[in-house]
């Protein structure tokens, strides 16, 4: 056993690992507050990156304001969003929310290629690319960025969801509705807060993502591994998608490594169904209560 | 009247039942039988295990020790659905109403484990599957619409009918089960003083007319007292009280864990007198 | 209407077309596109053919079989096109029994499977290049001259693309006394490639070859292995070597190489005057889809004029025979070699390498011809 | 707050926390519900709304509170006054950190939140900030599984619960919706006891709905009795229970006077006089 | 509501088609199925195909996800296991034709099942994902499992033959398809006026006081999973025979969504409103190109411009019903015929 090689693999797996729990945290975080399964967190993360570009090259802005703007816009983009297509669906059946959202994403995807065109771009470069090395196991720099913003942003979120009252109502607006409206609990802005925070998170994780595998209208796939990651995790478990993001980037990788590319999406779901058997709310998810 | 049904043959008995949650002891050792033909009623402390009680009879839950006999056959090792066709019918404490389908179909599905349509019958229809349909909707219409006076809302959706309608849909689909023994989880709660006589009504005459042996859980002393020929009294997960109906309402230990004062007028009193309670918030 | 339709079409010679202008393949289909309609209006300019103008009939795809076929019922009931270009390979093997039944038209298409490069099964239809089972060839007789015994590496996208060439392509290298010392499949649309470059660079080849990928995750991949230290070469196939898609690749792109059967837009070959006559239609850049639809029109077309000219009807069979009897055609310097078109394929192609400095494709090797069995 | 509306109380006729003015509510732009019903709630008193199931109770206090629009209902005429400002137009949440609290009906506790955490969720009412004690010391056996996951907890402790919400908003009017419903004759008692309890030492007003006429008329001064949408009959409570329809058809009682056996309704009806 | 239809029997109450005018309604469709190939180019004749095809599959995900309650984005999967499956037997064993069609539907029926096991304890959206895994190990299972499936190049069939007839066309194929489906829909509405159906909607309704109502849960999801997938695998079966080609990319993750977009832009949990859906969604694509199409004398090159519209067409399809027709088609429809029924008086 090539013991370095491991090594590099897991490294590499964990990185990745990171972006996965960075997305799936704006997944959880709208579904902790509004009970949607979001299916177009792939095509949020996809508008982010893509609005970067449009910033950072088409307009060719400073970096750092270009990632300032995508994020204000990202923001804007999800309280519009929430607005005209979730709220409305308050009290509608999750399967057809959880549809509607898979419409949103391919009214995403249509808008994107209508402004930036079908074909796939890179972004510019605002990554570092000085190689790093941990002793003689390589990491690649811009993964490691990555994953450092990844892991700040998800721990941040971990704190507040402890120590910050706003997690209550979240969860308590997630829980009946009505009924956090009759504690005082501003159930529309609830609402609004969690989207327009879950589409900044995910514009910032679109630009991680860009910066590393390049932008395209199709990028929204990402987010079917960051489904298995929230599955994984427990919909509604913050630390939860934190764990299994890094579980799943390790597994892909390993998978990838060792039986080849073929087997990751294979190995990860596999690991779904397993952990669903044993666990049927994911890891850390809260099980639904059921009493007759 | 109740001490000679008490000598009648056990419908339902329930020996040395125990149910845990975690740590938590919902039911310990809970004994006790219901007589054929009688109106047996469980009452006690909100949180004293009569809801957890009927859901380990009816095979909802899995008891951790103790058996259920129906009819003097143990009925541990039957799941849940088929103790359903053997007669034990329910109704539940939050209406469980299938809010999608309408009155008489919620009504037809209580019949469900006694139908023999298969799926190849279910998907041409013509003939056997029909025929099982059209008897039973000319059954229920004779024997339940009519008798609970629910012929104007049949086909009515059921998720937009009044509360005490809905209650009474739950009791309709569980006679369509064709039940020996029904068990009913407060069939009055939530209702005023004169629907809850006519609930009433509905259950002596089932009772008497049906000749099915009910096994009821209700908070409403009023009418538990009145109907009832035999009582149970639950607190913490044991039976602390068990007998007709009068001898368990002057047991001192029922009157403290659950019955209260239970004067009305008193309560008016005081509280008029501007006094202010003093026994409020007392943990029982 | 259906009468209107059927009277032009005794006029008209129609260019039916089930193009993937959205979806994931809509790059290639915008390119593919521009190059029939350019074509087609030479053609048209230049007084049609025998008299007979070419009418070109497009549809959107959006890259799904469904859609295509679809599509080309729609076109074949309501026109009666005696050419067709199809999207993909599931659509070439889909539409292929209904082609020989109807009888009438010959087909070409963005998919160079190697599975259509066989005359027997697909008798009417061809591709306006090498399969990619020849491109693999071109691209290791190529490492083959310049580094005998070199290591190589396939790497492919876990799609019917990807593992196209890569069995036969080992053969191939075999042959040519080549050593295959990896191949790195990677799940379609994957973001992150570390782990692949990890995996290469473990078996540490001269040669690496992409295949089954546009642009993305080709790259990274590259950047990747770079810093690393590693000296490999990168090259690619077909759908990779268009030149926006090089040089989008930025900084790393340099010294990527690859295999490309048509000379770029800005070719300046004293050899080539349509590429000059394209750069007078369209100012900007053009794809080497572009291109690629382009000859396809342009093939097409002499085989229409080859049957009419026979006298022929414009049949499938009579069709092909006349786009088989193409011998060292000259495509005007769209390929800088004249072509032949014994069987399905045109096994001819290019070594280009990126010069990012210069922003342009430049040629690195003469242009190749593979002997045309030797697939 | 509390003392000056004491104050104010004293001074002469008690102000008046909540006025209905012939209400109508439509539910879905199609069924109507509520036709024309009006009410009034004095500063500092408990007013008791009574009706048969389907009246439209329910609907009354979801009108007040604002909460109908989440269930696709409307106030089409007539206006609700709270503190003498209409509630309409006001989003649900503004009314209750102005201070109108609405216990709701199946008492709707936040099931994965635990206790605790459905009281932190009720400090966005304003009121008492973190500080749960009196909740606890009003109902002792909700401290005691304060961790506990609130939809683990039976239907009485679920009830106090909702309640002990509503004594952490500190409101200046609680609308209590069927508080008994479901509870033992005893926690009802305690229920009932506290509601009195909180309405006496804290000067808290209440509308308060209730199937249990009796326990109802003990804690309240006044009452509303409607039907089908509109009110009936309506009185101070010590009139009322001197009506012979309120004693028969909310009471329980025979036309001698003393309570009737449910043995002995079987075949036994007659119609509301109000009704006729 | 309609005017006048006071019912003599229950036999009467409980039929699909309460009038003599849905009857004639009824007739006067079969009669343009019957008169369509006759009529139709080649290409309506394609569509026509296709749409029941999907009208097949999407009914059957109705059953699934409308009546049980159980969202499942593996349909597309199943189609591909009959697809598989009929290709299959049609290379290497030349059996029958419709024996093949029961062999798939069947082997989907069994691959449902076995995806079912999980739903017991499984719920909801976690399901739903769930299933997405099961079409991921499908896809792998097509991809990879070479000797049997052809790998990523797939199976290329032969022409079934039925009574000495080759289906080659769709004008030959829509016999088969057409009536398949036909019954497909019949067996599907008749199941939701037995015992059956009813479990089904209890199971959606509150799958836990079902059970002691007398519903064996496992029994009846698997068996909802069952029926399905063998509606799904019929239709991948006949989505063989159509396409000839079958390919592990032929049966994507957006197919399934495909199938969801159906029946609720259709109507979830009506008989109508899966094939409204089917057909409405297979038939979108087409009119916006022919849209397309029509505006391309005014838009030069408007067929390469407007296609990202249509993207954006199909995504706003599914948002706009969602919003503002939530009940889908079939109630659009209903109420339409209720207008239709009233006016003036009545017909
Ligand atoms: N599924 C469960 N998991 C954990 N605890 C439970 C569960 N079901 C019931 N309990 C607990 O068991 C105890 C008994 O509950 P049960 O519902 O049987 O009470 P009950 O006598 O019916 O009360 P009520 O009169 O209020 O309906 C309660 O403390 C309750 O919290
Ligand atoms: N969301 C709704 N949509 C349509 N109709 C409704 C809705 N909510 C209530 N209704 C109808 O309005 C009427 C009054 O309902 P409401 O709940 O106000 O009665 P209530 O007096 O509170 O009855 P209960 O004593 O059963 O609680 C009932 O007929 C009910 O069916
Ligand atoms: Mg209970
Ligand atoms: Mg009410």
């Amino acid at each position: 056993m090539d013991w370095l090689f491991f090594f590099e693999i897991s490294l590499a797996g964990l990185g990745t690992g990171g972006l996965y729990a960075l997305t799936g945290l704006a997944f959880v975080l709208i579904y902790k507050a509004t009970r949607v399964i979001n299916l177009a967190i792939g095509e949020l993360l996809m508008l982010g990156a893509y609005l970067f570009f449009g910033f950072a090259a088409g307009l060719a802005l400073p970096h750092w304001m270009a990632i300032l703007l995508t994020l204000l816009l990202a923001a804007v983009v999800g309280g519009g969003v929430e607005r005209l297509f979730i709220r409305p669906m308050l009290g509608e059946s999750p399967i057809s929310v959880f549809m509607l959202t898979i419409g949103l994403g391919s009214i995403l995807i249509g808008v994107v290629e209508l402004i930036w065109g079908p074909n796939p771009q890179r972004l510019p470069e605002f990554l570092p690319t000085t190689p790093l090395f941990l002793g003689e196991a390589y990491l690649s720099s811009k993964i490691a960025a990555a994953f450092t913003a990844a892991a700040v942003m998800v721990v941040a979120f971990v704190l507040v969801f402890r120590f910050w009252r706003g997690g209550v109502a979240l969860r308590a607006t997630a829980s009946d509705q009505a009924a956090a409206y009759s504690m005082g609990i501003n159930v529309p802005q609830v609402f609004s807060l969690a989207w327009v925070v879950a589409c900044v998170i995910a514009a910032a994780a679109g630009m991680l993502v860009g910066a590393i595998g390049g932008i395209a209208p199709t990028m929204g796939v990402f987010g079917l591994s960051v489904l298995v990651v929230v599955i994984v995790g427990g919909l509604d478990s913050v630390f939860g998608a934190l764990v299994a993001g890094l579980l799943i980037g390790l597994l892909e990788a390993l998978a990838g490594a060792y039986l080849g590319g073929e087997y990751k999406l294979l190995a990860t779901f596999s690991l779904l169904v397993v952990v669903l058997m044993l666990r049927p709310y994911g890891l850390f998810g809260t099980h639904e209560i059921e009493r007759l | 009247m109740a001490s000679e049904l008490s000598h009648g043959k056990p419908a339902l008995s329930v020996e040395r039942i125990t149910l845990t949650f975690g740590g938590l002891r919902a039911l310990n050792e809970v004994s006790f039988d219901v007589v054929e033909g009688s109106v047996t009623s469980v009452i006690g402390p909100n949180g004293a295990g009569k809801t957890s009680l009927f859901n380990a009879v009816s095979g909802f839950y899995k008891p951790s020790g103790g058996s259920v006999r129906l009819f003097g056959e143990t009925i541990d090792r039957v799941p849940a659905p088929e103790r359903a066709r053997l007669g034990l019918a329910r109704t539940f404490q939050n209406i469980a109403l299938f809010r999608g389908m309408t009155v008489l179909d919620n009504i037809k599905l209580g019949r469900h484990a006694h139908m023999s349509t298969g799926l190849l019958d279910a998907l041409w229809y013509f003939g056997r599957a029909r025929r099982e349909e059209l008897e039973l909707r000319a059954e229920i219409e004779r024997r339940i619409i009519d008798f609970l006076e629910i012929d104007h809302i049949r086909n009515a959706a059921v998720a937009a009918l009044p509360y005490g309608l809905q209650k009474r849909v739950e009791l309709a689909r569980a006679l369509a089960m064709r039940p020996r023994v029904l068990m009913l989880d407060e069939p009055v709660a939530g209702m005023n003083r004169e629907e809850t006589e006519d609930m009433a009504r509905f259950i002596l005459d089932v009772k008497e007319e049906w000749g099915v042996t009910i096994l009821m859980v209700e908070h409403d002393m009023g009418m538990v007292m009145d109907i009832s020929d035999h009582v149970v009294v639950l607190n913490f997960g044991e039976v602390i009280a068990d007998g007709s109906p009068r001898a368990v309402a002057a047991n001192p230990r029922v009157i403290e864990a659950y019955l209260g004062a239970g004067d009305v007028g008193d309560l008016r009193r005081r509280l008029q007198a501007g006094k202010g309670p003093t026994t409020g918030g007392k943990a029982a | 209407q259906n009468q209107i339709g059927s009277a032009q079409a005794a006029e008209e010679i129609v260019f039916g077309g089930s193009i993937p202008l959205t979806g994931v393949f809509a790059f290639a289909g915008e390119g593919v596109h521009a190059g029939i309609q350019d074509w087609v209006q030479i053609v048209n300019e230049g007084g049609g053919i025998e008299g007979r103008m070419l009418r070109y009939e497009p549809e959107d795809t959006a890259y799904k079989v469904d859609a295509s076929v679809a599509a080309f019922k729609r076109i074949t009931s309501q026109f009666q096109p005696n050419l067709y270009y199809g999207d993909s390979t599931a659509f070439s093997k889909t539409i292929n029994p209904e082609l020989e039944r109807n009888g009438r038209m010959i087909m070409a298409g963005a998919s160079f499977a190697t599975e259509l490069n066989d005359p027997d099964l697909f008798p009417l239809q061809f591709m306006a290049g090498p399969d990619y089972t020849e491109m693999f060839g071109i691209l290791l007789r190529h490492v083959a001259d310049t580094q005998p015994g070199a290591r190589v590496a396939f790497v492919y996208s876990d799609t019917e693309f990807g593992r196209d060439p890569i069995e036969p392509g080992r053969e191939r290298a075999e042959a040519l006394g080549l050593e295959v010392v990896e191949t790195i499949v990677t799940p379609p649309g994957s973001v992150d490639v570390s782990t692949e470059v990890l995996k290469l660079r473990r078996a540490r080849p001269d040669y690496a070859i992409f295949h089954g990928y546009v642009q993305a995750p080709i790259p990274e991949f590259i950047s990747q292995a770079r810093q690393m230290g590693m000296e490999t070469r990168f090259m690619g196939t077909f759908w990779s070597m268009d030149h926006t898609v090089v040089m989008g690749m930025g900084e790393v792109a340099d010294g990527f190489m690859g295999v490309m059967p048509y000379r770029y837009y800005y070719d300046e070959a004293a050899d080539a005057p349509m590429l000059e006559r394209i750069r007078e239609m369209r100012p900007e850049y053009q794809s080497t889809a572009y291109m690629q639809g382009f000859l396809t029109a342009m093939l097409m077309t002499e085989a229409v004029e080859r049957t009419l000219a026979a006298g022929q009807d414009l049949t499938g069979p009579n069709l092909k025979a006349a786009l088989n009897s193409i011998e060292d055609f000259d495509t005007g310097g769209i390929v800088g070699v004249p072509i032949s078109l014994p069987g399905n394929s045109i096994p001819v192609g290019r070594i280009y390498q990126a010069d990012t400095a210069a922003q342009k494709m430049v040629p690195v090797s003469d242009w190749i011809r593979l002997d045309q069995t030797g697939g | 707050m509390t003392a000056a509306a004491g104050t104010l109380e004293r001074l002469g006729e008690p102000a008046t926390v909540l006025a209905v003015n012939n209400v109508e509510v439509v539910y879905n732009h199609t069924v109507q519900v509520l036709r024309g019903l009006s009410l009034q709630v004095a500063e500092g008193s408990v007013v008791a709304l009574l009706g048969s199931n389907g009246a439209g109770k329910t609907t009354t206090l979801k009108a007040i509170s604002g909460l109908l629009a989440l269930e696709n209902g409307a106030i089409t005429a007539g206006d609700v006054q709270f503190d003498g400002a209409s509630v309409r137009g006001q989003a649900p949440h503004a009314l209750v950190r102005g201070g109108l609290f609405h216990v709701m009906e199946g008492r709707r506790i936040f099931e994965d939140l635990t206790v605790e955490e459905n009281l932190v969720a009720a400090t966005y009412a304003g009121g008492a900030g973190r500080d749960f004690d009196l909740v606890y010391e009003y109902f002792p056996r909700l401290a005691e599984r304060r961790r506990a996951l609130a939809g683990y907890l039976s239907g009485g402790e679920q009830q106090m619960l909702a309640i002990g919400r509503a004594l952490v908003a500190a409101p200046r009017i609680i609308l209590l919706d069927e508080p008994s419903l479901g509870l033992s004759p005893m926690l009802t008692e305690e229920i009932f006891t506290i509601i009195a309890r909180i309405n006496a030492e804290r000067g808290t007003s209440m509308l308060l709905v209730e199937q249990n006429a009796a326990m109802a008329f003990a804690v309240s001064s006044y009452a509303y009795i409607m039907e089908t949408g509109r009110i009936v009959i309506d009185g101070p409570v010590e009139r009322l229970m001197r009506d012979q329809d309120v004693r028969e058809f909310y009471l329980g009682m025979g036309e001698e006077g003393a309570a009737r056996s449910y043995r002995d309704v079987k075949h036994y009806k007659r119609r509301k006089r109000w009704l006729s | 509501m309609r005017i006048g239809t006071a019912k003599e029997s229950y036999a009467a109450d409980e039929s699909l088609f309460d009038t003599a005018v849905q009857w004639r309604w009824l007739l006067v469709f079969f009669a343009l199925l019957l008169i369509f190939p006759f009529i139709a180019t080649p290409y309506w004749l394609f569509m026509a195909c296709l749409v029941a095809i999907n009208v097949a599959s999407a009914t059957g995900l109705n059953i699934l996800t409308g009546y049980t309650g159980l969202v499942s984005l593996g349909q597309a999967a199943f189609m591909g296991v009959g697809a598989y499956t009929v290709a299959w037997l049609e290379i290497n064993l030349g059996t029958p034709v419709l024996v093949n069609l029961v062999a798939g539907g069947l082997m989907a029926g069994a691959a449902g099942m076995l995806v079912g096991v999980p739903s017991l304890r499984v719920k909801g959206l976690y399901l739903a994902i769930a299933t997405i895994a099961a079409s991921v190990i499908f896809h792998f299972i097509f991809a990879n499992w070479t000797s049997v499936t052809g790998g990523v190049s797939g199976l290329t069939m032969p022409p079934g033959t039925i009574f000495g007839f080759t289906l080659d066309e769709p004008r030959d194929l829509y016999w088969l398809i057409v009536p398949i489906t036909v019954l497909m829909v019949i067996g599907a509405a008749n199941l939701f006026r037995t015992r059956i159906g009813r479990a089904f909607i209890a199971i959606r309704d509150r799958d836990i006081s079902a059970e002691v109502l007398g519903i064996r849960l496992l029994r009846f999801k698997l068996l909802s999973f069952a029926l399905s997938s063998f509606y799904a695998g019929v239709a991948g079966g006949l989505w063989a025979y159509f396409f000839r080609v079958v390919t592990p990319e032929s049966f994507p993750l957006l197919m399934s969504i495909f199938f969801l977009a159906a029946i609720i832009v259709g109507g979830m949990g009506s008989i109508l409103g899966a094939i409204l859906g089917a057909a409405f969604m297979t038939m979108v694509p087409e009119v916006l190109k022919m849209v397309v199409n029509w505006l391309s004398p005014w838009l030069p090159d408007a067929v390469a411009l407007l296609s990202p519209v249509r993207v954006m067409v199909f995504g706003a399809l599914i948002v706009g019903f969602l919003l503002f027709e939530p009940q889908g088609l079939a109630e659009m429809w209903r109420r339409l015929r209720r207008q239709f029924h009233l006016w003036p008086f009545k017909t």
